[in-house]
């Protein structure tokens, strides 16, 4: 598919970019994370991690 | 049965700020809502490779809205946004007619979303100034809208550059949110 | 370079989401950052900012 | 005159963990060295996309290893690693006589990072096993390593395989990094 939409490549990693500049800056981290493990096609088993990780940041008491 | 804590929590916390989406294909005009909303001007655009997010105060509700890019490619990642939303702004360029049948199916694909089961839908028919744009029933038509179930929603004729038809919506929307409770 | 090299394309692709899982589940955050802010060719600024969220991470005692 | 606070800081709060990288092009034998250092065995390895990490404990010295894939793209990104290094382990398939001026330019783009600047370099000329091997002598040659200014070094052969030569090498790293303080 990178050979076939050259242009639309380019936007998906414009898009990676922002995506996870505005993680690492810390905003909405977990919708953020469900964009990441989605376009990089993170394996269920680690999506599932990062997303169980996301969920105790934001209640830290549970942890 | 969860309304009792729901409401001391809102009680407690002031109201819960509402989660707004808006969506529709590429240069639909979902930016140039999104700041006429916030700021009641028409600003310069460029095509939105990622999201704006604003809060908006409508009538003493605060909105965080969200406004994704529409481009085919990043399309797919709408549905990482829909955890949490009460309302889906859906923007429709009327002038498109070529790609009214792509617009319906990310609508329908949108809708069948379990995380948007209880999100309320507002449909703005965009561009209306234009000559070549379809009239707001033709829209719905084109949608297949009156097919909907379950679904509480309205659609709404706008020019976003000229500022007709948004306030109508969103004070219908912020009706039907109030009700809602 | 997309298309002339679809096979170490793989293997960037890879090496991203190996890196991004580190990243995401707090492992060597400092590093794991200089790597994706190279790899997605960050902008110097967007870079810069990144890496001093990083450093307040390690000595949240300067913030 | 910044002697006496890290002394105090070693001392209060025990010697730090001392940070070592594995540097070399792919299948030299880096990650076959890590572990065969961490758990005295012979894995099975597959090529590195990635890193591994690994605590390694040598004579009361608490190593912190890194083991960096070296294939060539992902080669650009050995240098996010560098900083607060204290050693470089420089591993060369010795047999490998078609890349060894490849090998030699990463070693030289290496040794200019100024984060490097302070680390010891130790380089395992590996593979010593297989007959058409380079000698230590050769392939010391080969990376131009007798042009290295302010710079502590030394070259070891060795078989990550069979085990023979690593532990030399690492004695001669343990004493270095002691005798720098
Ligand atoms: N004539 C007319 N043009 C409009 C209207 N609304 C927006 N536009 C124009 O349409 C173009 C695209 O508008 P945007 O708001 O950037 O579109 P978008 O939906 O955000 O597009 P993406 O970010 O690519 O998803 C701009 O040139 C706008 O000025 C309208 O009501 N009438
Ligand atoms: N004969 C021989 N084979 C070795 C020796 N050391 C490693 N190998 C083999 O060389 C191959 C590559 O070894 P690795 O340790 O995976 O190489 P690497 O340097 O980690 O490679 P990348 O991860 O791709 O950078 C494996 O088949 C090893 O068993 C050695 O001393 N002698
Ligand atoms: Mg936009
Ligand atoms: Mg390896």
């Amino acid at each position: 598919s990178y050979n076939s939409e050259p242009l639309s490549e380019a936007t998906e990693m414009e898009y990676l970019r922002k995506v996870l500049f505005e993680y690492m800056m810390g905003r909405e981290t977990k919708t953020m994370a469900k964009v990441l493990t989605s376009m990089l096609k993170f394996s269920p088993d680690q999506a599932q991690k990062v997303l169980e990780k996301e969920d105790g940041k934001m209640m830290p008491w549970l942890r | 049965m969860g309304g009792f804590f729901s409401n001391l929590f809102s009680g407690l916390f002031g109201t819960r700020e509402m989660r707004i989406l808006i969506l529709g294909l590429d240069g639909a005009g979902k930016t140039t809502i999104l700041y006429r909303l916030q700021v009641g001007e028409v600003v310069t655009t460029i095509p939105t490779i990622g999201f704006n997010v604003e809060t908006v105060t409508y009538k003493n509700l605060k909105f965080q809205v969200w406004d994704l890019g529409g481009q085919t490619s990043i399309r797919p990642y709408w549905r990482c946004y829909y955890s949490n939303t009460d309302a889906v702004i859906y923007v429709v360029d009327s002038s498109d007619r070529d790609r009214m049948g792509i617009s319906k199916s990310e609508l329908v694909a949108m809708l069948e979303e379990e995380e948007l089961r209880k999100a309320i839908l507002v449909v703005f028919a965009n561009k209306q100034d234009m000559d070549q744009a379809l009239t707001p029933a033709e829209v719905a038509t084109a949608l297949g809208l009156s097919a909907l179930k379950d679904r509480k929603w309205q659609i709404f004729k706008t020019s976003a550059t000229k500022g007709t038809g948004l306030d109508e919506g969103m004070e219908w929307l912020v009706d039907a949110l109030k009700s809602r409770q």
